[in-house]
């Protein structure tokens, strides 16, 4: 896999100095996930306020056994999602899956509300190390749902 | 002889292999270490598939037109040399799809004996009974035997494996039992390159009347094996691990044992006379081969085997070692590289595994990839003894008869990059072989 | 639409074809009229499996290199593309072997149901449960269901062959209960070249709760065919049959079904979780490929579907039409000739069997073979329907898209030949549909 | 298949008038027997006097479904071995197997001790069909055992 220097630098930032990391009490719900790929987990606790779509996250911490992909992208995760409702959450999920299942590299760069997000576009050329990067994702959705 | 004296030119095999001549990324040149995953073809095997093809392509056994005759006799060939390759008679080889499915013939084989007469006694599994497997299995040759045991409530045991990547043998007589109806384990560790000795096992799986079956995937490509010289039962092995064509793998059974062991999947050219109310079947090897099968790639799996004795399999295994000799010092020197494993070449293949301190392994791999050095990162299908070993994944640089002492630097360079970006010199949390605990 | 308005013209189709233009014997053009059997293959179809091989051979699903990731991508694209052609949803393409190894997944996904918890109780089936098939089955879809019946103390049942030829579906009600888990049935007859009516099964099925499983080994290849419109549960068909190479095979399944169901082969790429005690599996398709899968083959496979995509299914069905009422036609103005099967092209495809009184099939064959004409002689895999039809075997000329008019004289010509060598004008004990008694 | 014409003719001729056929009594042994490739088979009696490799065969009767090639084969079988001891069978058998199965078309003619079983010389390029000529001779083994 190849990463444009750019996207490498905020990868590594992430990846060095997490944000959000470690588990927090109290939490409403708590979703462990394997990368069946690799075999690496991911524990992600949720503390929300009120129910369904409206619910307003309000802490997301987590323990995360994975590469550098992965790591980063549940903190970029924790830093988009926090004090957004779940409904937002999940079409933040939503855009994200799709961009990088897209798999159009001339598509230019991602929409900015998608914040170190962007830094991902590079992975869409790459299925194994998608799932690292949505790996955080899917366990938010179950979490929440 | 003379193929013994000469060493092996791996430029000149080189030139045979189409592949290797392309670039990756940005025009890096490949450096596959990724054989032990799936190897490489030369135009031997792709121009004996693509005649075939062209020429003689028909359903075999099952035609009378010219065709047909010689599809089947080009089929039969490859059978019988791949026999000569490995040791043994023609129709003590099955063709399967890949290994995989050749254990699992047996497994399912195993489980059928229930319903199949008193001929299958000897397959028959009863509750209590054992099947012995050991913890640095390949999935292929763990989960089957699990999934036997569910199916008749059979018990699955196993022999542990030492701190330095070992069988451990110690305890032999207290895991195979008289209560073991089979041991099935790797001849060549995927992930360690351990040997494992087949003497030793072979003698007590006979003490107690026990099966043995040897999972070959990672020794036929890389040695000279003979399956009746090492007494086992069964082996399996892969096409597309030994230069042959992926979709064709082999069983070999002995003779007399595949003789009496019910059939496992069933339908058309494996049947004897069929009514709709039942059926017998076919003598060896046909009865274990339904349908039409893999023949292009049994013929290109007969052309690796021509392409392998001609180069000859001692040259293949001595230049191995002198890789892996090479491969085994330069990274044992690394700060942080740990290999997994033997850390000498007596008793071990070409599968060289390690783990970076700090540095997750698809990091690692990352960055050998922006090089163009393409490893294996994982655990490798063999997950039980990646967490024996305390590490939840490894790296994997595997070599072959293509591969030069000058695909080893690049390796190392990449490793050390990695150390550079993701490596425990960088500020951030604790890390601890591949694992990050971020709390 | 431009597709349908032109007609096929084969000389052009067999310019692709490099083995159409050998000769056979001493010389002669060859007429290949086995392609029931197996199908010849294009060379967009070789130089598809060469290229991969060349560019991006690699393990799939296993690796993070480059080539792996190429690899991985082909073989997905593969699925995607065979997917569309037959209308389903990638996830529910499973490859295998051939469509044998497809029937007998889904019927020991159905044995191991019994062990396998409340999740798979869909597939579960108990003594005095039924498993429905025909009697106009290929043996691929007759034994493993015989086999599951022995297995499991389930009860095989069977829809009747009318005299013409037709699936008997008059007691389609009574054989069809609400005891049937399973309804097995060709969608067109190897044979006959019958196309079995899909909605009144499905229909009834649906009614009693059981499942269907379609063969589609004959109809996929020669007509465009959506399973989702057809409203089955699994289907299978071989790639080798639609200009693909040999060694892989199609499962369709339905998505919810896919979900739930045990697995059959297990080993490496079908997990989720491995222990030394237990395993977990991944979800559809991957749960039910173990093992490196045979990806140059998929590749290949994809190809020929964008190639028969290329010339257009409805085409190749009108052009197929075409030769069969010309060879029915033919065929039946000899004397002594009895067609098995439908004698129209309505609800019909391109099979078409037939006795010569008072010659042997084989001895057809051997006259047809000294001039070349490739045709197939036996029971076709399809024994019990020879015998419900009273002959031991018959000849069988299957038509595809690269044969002419042109290929039919020579099979009349043959069959005259063969008559006047061995006929019943000869000299000689009383001889019948094939059958000598020599009392 | 190909055979020669003066081949072509011996077969056709036991072909069209099969000597010693039929299934006759008294008889010591019955074998019925399948050729797996075509599902055509073989009904063959024996009758013999004394035991093992010194029996006499006095008599062998047939009933066959099957092609040319097999009824013309278990003609020329009962031809060669009536009045032989079992021993001289088994050695006819094995010689005739081996000589169908060595694939050497330039080999020349068949030893003359073997009558008209020469004429299936040219069945030994067709695998399918060797199975065929030794259908009987695999009966007769079974029979005289
Ligand atoms: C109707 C039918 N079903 C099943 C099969 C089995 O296909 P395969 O041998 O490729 O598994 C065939 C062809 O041989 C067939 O014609
Ligand atoms: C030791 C070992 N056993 C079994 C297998 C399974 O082989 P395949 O995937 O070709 O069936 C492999 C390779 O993947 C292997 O290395
Ligand atoms: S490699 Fe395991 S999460 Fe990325
Ligand atoms: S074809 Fe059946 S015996 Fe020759």
């Amino acid at each position: 896999m190849r990463l444009t220097a750019e996207h490498q630098e905020i990868i590594l930032a992430h990846y060095r100095a997490p944000h959000h990391s470690g588990l927090r009490e109290p939490y409403d719900a708590e979703v462990q996930r394997f990368n069946p790929t690799c075999g690496d987990e991911l524990t992600l606790r949720v503390r929300r306020k009120g129910e369904g779509e409206q619910a307003a996250i309000e802490d997301v911490s987590y323990q995360v056994q994975g590469c550098s992909i992965s790591q980063a992208s549940v903190s970029v995760m924790a830093d988009l999602v926090i004090g957004r409702t779940a409904r937002e959450a999940e079409e933040l999920h939503t855009e994200i899956a799709a961009l990088l299942r897209e798999r159009a590299p001339e598509s230019g760069a991602w929409p900015s509300h998608l914040g170190d997000a962007a830094a991902f576009r590079d992975v869409s050329h790459h299925p194994a190390r998608i799932k690292c990067a949505l790996l955080c994702w899917a366990a938010l959705r179950q979490a929440l749902s | 002889m003379s193929a013994m004296a000469r060493t092996l030119d791996p430029r000149q095999i080189r030139a045979d292999f189409p592949i290797l001549h392309r670039t990756v990324g940005g025009g890096e040149r490949l450096v596959y270490l990724d054989s032990g995953a799936t190897s490489q073809k030369p135009v031997q095997v792709l121009d004996a598939e693509r005649t075939f093809a062209e020429t003689s392509n028909a359903a075999v056994h099952r035609g009378a037109h010219q065709l047909a005759e010689e599809a089947t006799e080009a089929y039969e060939q490859a059978r019988g040399q791949i026999a000569a390759f490995i040791g043994v008679h023609p129709a003590e080889v099955v063709f399967t799809k890949n290994a995989t499915e050749g254990i699992n013939l047996v497994a399912y084989a195993m489980s059928n004996a229930a319903t199949s007469g008193d001929a299958a006694a000897r397959f028959r599994l009863d509750p209590g009974d054992e099947i012995v497997v050991t913890e640095m299995e390949h999935h292929a040759n763990l989960v089957p035997w699990q999934e036997l045991c569910r199916r008749t409530g059979a018990t699955l045991r196993w022999l542990g494996v030492t701190d330095e990547g070992r069988l451990d043998l110690s305890r032999l007589d207290e895991v195979i039992t008289p209560r073991t109806r089979l041991v099935a384990f790797a001849h060549q560790s995927n992930v360690l390159g351990t040997i494992n000795p087949v003497p030793p096992i072979v003698a007590r799986a006979a003490e107690v009347g026990a099966l043995t079956l040897l999972d070959a995937c990672q020794s036929v490509p890389h040695a000279e094996v003979d399956f009746h010289a090492h007494g086992v039962d069964f082996a399996v092995f892969s096409g597309h691990k030994m230069l042959g064509p992926s979709g064709v793998g082999v069983l070999y059974g002995r003779r007399e044992l595949l003789e009496v062991m019910p059939p496992f999947l069933t339908g058309g050219s494996m049947i004897e006379v069929v009514t709709m109310t039942e059926s017998t079947f076919a003598a060896p090897p046909q009865r274990f081969e339904a349908g039409v099968p893999m023949v292009s790639q049994a013929v290109g799996l007969a052309a690796a085997v021509r392409y392998l004795t001609s180069v000859g399999m001692e040259r293949i295994t001595a230049h191995e070692r002198l890789l892996t000799e090479a491969a085994l010092g330069t990274l044992s020197a690394i700060d942080g590289v740990r290999i997994l494993g033997p850390t000498t070449t007596a008793d071990r293949g070409s599968a060289v595994s390690f783990v970076v301190d700090g540095v997750h392994p698809h990091d690692v791999s990352q960055v050998l990839d922006a090089h163009g050095v393409a490893v294996r990162v994982g655990h490798h299908c063999a997950w039980p003894l990646h967490r024996r070993l305390g590490v939840p994944a490894s790296v994997r640089a595997s070599f072959y008869l293509y591969n030069e002492l000058a695909d080893i630097e690049p390796l190392a360079a990449g490793i050390l990059e990695a150390q550079a970006l993701f490596g425990a010199t960088a500020p951030g949390p604790e890390r601890s072989g591949g694992t990050v605990a971020c709390a």
